[in-house]
């Protein structure tokens, strides 16, 4: 019996959901309800299938495992990386993300990544996830605080630990404006920008990889997936004129 | 072997040959001992002679490693239950009282319930048949009025008087004394040793273990001088209190008037 | 200089006490689930059964080893994939709280017993009581007055403990804290509410856990 | 069925083991400066003076009574506001770490110290001894011996609180496991991995301490 | 109140007008007693009049509410040290040894040690010097072959001379006993009796709290009666243990005949 097949017969697909990621995904936690564009795609898959959604209640580095052990059947907002492609199966690329620097000093706007990777700035970002990578690699002589969350990092910047935060672009927007003191989005050049894909279980059968990576290339292409994004930035006051100059999510 | 026992029939409780070792440690070598109804045996020595592990061995408190201790003629099994021909230990035990040199009042129980603990839970009596009977040999030990306090809020005699009525409640056919009086004040030993007087005076059978020799020469139909784990000595009062012969048993008769 | 603003934490009061009310279900559950598994565990370590021995030791010391954190990822993870069944987040939770409540307690338990001088056993077993009336009825009322002190403060680190099921999503006291981080950040104010609510169930309890060891102490 | 595959967490055995290094540091130094405050927070609540008592004891119940996460957070976001200078995420960690073990461990010197016969201080006093060699010479290595399964159960607690330090960012195990995590999505792997050498390490510790114990119910 | 003691030149240690509650329970009602060098006082009397809590007192280690301590005619003051006209408890203990019920050896240390601590510690001797007055007096109460043992190797016997050489050690003016005989088993009684004996003999000047009614006849030039906190009796050992007057005194010792 395919993916498919399972998923039918069970008669719902069931993606991990995470707690306070505007605008990925976020639980009214009075009504249990979810939100975000990850959702909303999700939706449209179980659409696809006939099947009803069911989100378990996860964080980010959990999300992998529920598609590992089993718990779920899909993982969305994951950044493809080479190694991590040896743990899990990725579909093609939803939409792709951009990494940005939120910060309250004015003086980071004009630099580069190559600048920021200066011993006498502290960044803050969240331990495991794709800027934490990102910083890893761009930033390795910068001083990072690696936080177990998002808004621990907020905290960290917003008290003075850390001089800004390493994020994506729709996390940062969001942020800046749900919390002045943060500051605002700053794009380093070179602007840098990883595919973000649907996370699957390894083992899966090639149908379930082939139908979701087709589903994510046509909705791309066709300009789905930024719709569903901006609709979940909404909420926020954010309109494509808030995005800085030259980023998008088209890739 | 065949269960009636050969002794005579008024035997109640009786060691045969026993042994027991502590790991490398022998402290028993082959005990024989009878209590016939309504004797008094009293058991001196030497500290570490064995005369504890001895009348532990007599309940089976402790289990013989050789030997066999008979209830009325009757082998006393390895079980708790009796099985076959054997009886229990807890057939035993029933039937053989035992007081401790620390007394082993239950801390969590008044007085009474001390004394009712073992004829409701393990004879099966009603509470009020129970507390009726141990209010009456709480009479005895002259602890009537003690009946609800707690065991923390008497002094030692007290304590073992009632230690005595907890006893006496179970309505034993035998009585095992292990050291009464060493635990207590030396005021306070009059008035326990006072009720085991009584005791030996209404006929109830008794081993007792003192160090007391006086009132061992004095209430007790035999006295036997363990030593070494065996008997060394055993007769009469006169013959073991005052007129010992045995050489070891004179000086541990010495230390005492030193 | 920070400017502290507790307003937003008072409008989310439901959602702290919701959370609170999840943590004293937590806890209070694997303290009844523990204790009768740590009793049985006791039991196993003082069977004088070698093997029983053996395996009730060994899973005390699986559980007292490591990081109860690392345990409940396993728990919810692993496990159904190496048993090949579904477990719950909730179920999971409990569970492993309860384990390793058990392991503590049972260590608890069994001082308690031990610390019971031979001689009530002795008693007890004098008066004719078999073995198991000789438990019920002398050791353990004695052994389990002894130990409530212990018992006291090894459910209040169970309280503090069941702080960390909010890994694997389950809506506890943390876990509101949490969600209204991410709602208001105002974590100071946040975490300084947990910390409150914690202190105010917490304290009263250490004070009676000491009290009664003065009172214990006294009357031995 | 989940493939389970170390490679990736071999590849990263640097990480784990400076993790390791790091939260052995940070648990060793707490351990250390834990010891020498607790034992001055108990000589306060030893003291006879009540308003030293009192603020040792109220200092402990903070400690006690709120969790551990909670204290870290505060103590590296809530207190350098407070104060007014800035507090390194480090000196947070290790100072926290060193007061919420010292507040355990006042508690096992003062049962140990109060464990010791009072028929010892008046032996050493009986012979002219000072209060202050009476503690030195009598009490102290009597009541060290009898508390030392107490204090290292205690810093088997201490070693796995550790891993808590993480929240703040700095890198001990459970850190360098999330940072693998990231990197290779393979996080029962090294969860596991955390597991082994948490076990490796505390095993033999209690396998210690009940070692001692028991010698010590035998001597007495 | 002058410093210098109007009493005898050889008084060693006197307690004056002693008195002592414990919470809301008067102990000690105002006790007056002398002890001349060389001499040596039995103080016997009902369990709980006070007698441990009295000889506690004379060196301090139960502070009294009211009444003072004086060493040699020098008033004892309230500190650990000397302070002007007063001495400290500190000397006073240095001067005045004590034996206790319980031995109260300390366990981590040898035989040896426990004797060496005091003059090595308190007396500032060198380990070699101690060593060599230790082993003297070990040798005295029969132990020098114990030196390397533990404590809990000992018997209680052994191990209340030890505790007696222990106080020799300091090489004190006097000696205060509390019933230093009563945690023994009674075979080891002789044992430690001899060397308070023989201490007594050698003209030690020794204030002794027993139960062993005889023991205290023979060896005490006075006997001190206490009852309910206050000296009832006091006299030879004629008249207090073989003629008594006093009534109670005479209840008191009649217990011990039961
Ligand atoms: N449970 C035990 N384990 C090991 N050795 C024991 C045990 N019980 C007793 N012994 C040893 O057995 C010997 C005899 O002990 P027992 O108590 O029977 O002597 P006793 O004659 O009653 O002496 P006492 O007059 O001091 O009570 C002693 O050497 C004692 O140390
Ligand atoms: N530390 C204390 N706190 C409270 N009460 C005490 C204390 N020490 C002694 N007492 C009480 O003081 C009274 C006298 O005690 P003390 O020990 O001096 O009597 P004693 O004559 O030595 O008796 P015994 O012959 O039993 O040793 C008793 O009622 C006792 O309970
Ligand atoms: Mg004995
Ligand atoms: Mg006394």
């Amino acid at each position: 019996q395919d993916t498919v097949e399972a998923v039918r017969s069970r008669g719902v697909l069931r993606i991990p959901g995470i707690l306070n990621e505007d605008p990925y995904f976020n639980k009214d936690p009075r009504t249990g309800e979810w939100r975000g564009f990850a959702v909303e795609m999700a939706r449209d898959i179980a659409s696809t299938l006939g099947v009803k959604l069911e989100v378990v209640e996860s964080s980010w580095p959990n999300s992998i495992l529920d598609v590992q052990s089993g718990k779920a059947d899909l993982a969305f907002g994951i950044t493809a990386t080479p190694q991590r492609a040896l743990s899990v199966a990725f579909s093609a690329p939803t939409y792709f993300n951009s990494f940005v620097i939120v910060s309250p000093n004015p003086e980071l706007a004009k630099l580069s990544w190559a600048e920021l990777n200066d011993p006498k700035y502290t960044f803050a970002v969240d331990m495991g996830s794709s800027q934490d990578l990102i910083s890893q690699q761009y930033l390795p002589k910068a001083k990072v605080l690696r936080f177990k969350s998002r808004d621990e990092a907020i905290v960290a910047v917003v008290s003075g630990k850390a001089v800004g935060l390493v994020n994506t672009m729709l996390n940062g927007l969001v942020m800046t404006k749900k919390t002045d003191a943060i500051g605002r989005v700053m794009v380093p050049q070179p602007v840098l920008s990883t595919p973000s894909v649907v996370a699957m279980n390894y083992g899966t059968d090639e149908k379930w990889k082939a139908f979701i990576s087709a589903w994510a290339e046509y909705n791309r292409r066709i300009g789905n997936n930024q719709t569903w994004i901006v609709k979940s930035l909404e909420p926020f006051g954010i309109t494509l004129d808030d995005m800085p100059e030259g980023v998008g999510f088209g890739g | 072997m065949s269960v009636a026992s050969p002794a005579a029939a008024d035997t109640i409780l009786e060691a045969r040959g026993i042994a027991k070792s502590f790991g490398q440690l022998p402290v028993l070598k082959g005990i024989d001992l009878a209590l016939t109804a309504g004797e008094v045996v009293s058991i001196i020595g030497p500290s570490g002679s064995g005369k504890s592990t001895f009348i532990r061995c007599m309940n089976m408190l402790e289990r013989p490693d050789a030997g066999e201790i008979r209830f009325r003629g009757r082998r006393v099994g390895a079980r708790f239950a009796d099985h076959g021909a054997e009886i229990g230990q807890g057939t035993l035990r029933r039937h053989v009282g035992m007081v401790f040199q620390h007394f082993n009042l239950f801390p969590h129980r008044t007085v009474l319930q001390n004394v009712t603990e073992g004829p409701t839970v393990v004879l099966g009596q009603s509470q009020k048949e129970a507390e009726a009977v141990a209010m009456d040999y709480l009479a005895q030990v002259g602890l009537a009025d003690k009946r609800d306090a707690w065991p923390a809020q008497l002094s030692g005699g007290q304590k073992q008087r009632v230690a005595i009525a907890r006893a006496l409640a179970m309505q034993p056919d035998a009585l095992l004394l292990d050291e009464v009086t060493s635990a207590l004040d030396p005021e306070l030993v009059g008035e326990v040793l006072g009720v085991v007087r009584r005791l030996a005076d209404q006929g109830m059978t008794m081993a007792i273990v003192t160090h007391e020799i006086s009132f061992a020469a004095e209430v007790s139909d035999r006295v036997v001088f363990m030593e070494g784990g065996v008997i060394a000595a055993e007769g009469s009062p006169q013959e073991i209190c005052r007129e010992p012969r045995h050489e070891r048993l004179k000086a541990f008769l010495a230390r005492f008037n030193a | 200089m920070y400017s502290w603003s507790f307003f937003p934490i008072f409008q989310a009061s439901d959602l702290f006490l919701w959370g609170l009310w999840v943590t004293v279900v937590y806890t209070f559950g694997s303290i009844v689930l523990g204790l009768v598994l740590g009793l049985a565990l006791c039991f196993c370590r003082l069977s004088g059964n070698r093997a029983l021995d053996w395996v009730a030791q060994g899973f005390q010391e699986l559980f007292r080893c490591t990081p109860l954190l690392v345990q409940l990822l396993w728990f919810y993870y692993a496990l159904p994939l190496l048993l090949g069944i579904d477990i719950d987040n909730h179920v999971a939770a409990m569970a492993t709280l309860s384990l390793y409540a058990a392991a503590f307690y049972a260590e608890i338990f069994r001082g308690g017993i031990l610390s019971i001088a031979k001689g009530q056993s002795e008693a007890g077993a004098a008066i004719g009581m078999s073995k198991a009336q000789i438990m019920r009825r002398i050791v353990l009322p004695q052994a389990s007055r002894r130990m409530l002190p212990a018992f006291i403060n090894q459910s209040v680190i169970q309280f503090k403990n069941t702080s960390l099921i909010s890994v694997i999503s389950v809506a506890d006291l943390a876990y509101m804290a949490s969600v209204v981080n991410g709602q208001t950040y105002r974590p100071l104010e946040s975490y300084t509410a947990v910390a409150v609510l914690y202190f105010v169930i917490l304290f009263p309890l250490t004070r009676l856990a000491d009290y009664i060891e003065r009172r214990l102490r006294v009357s031995e």
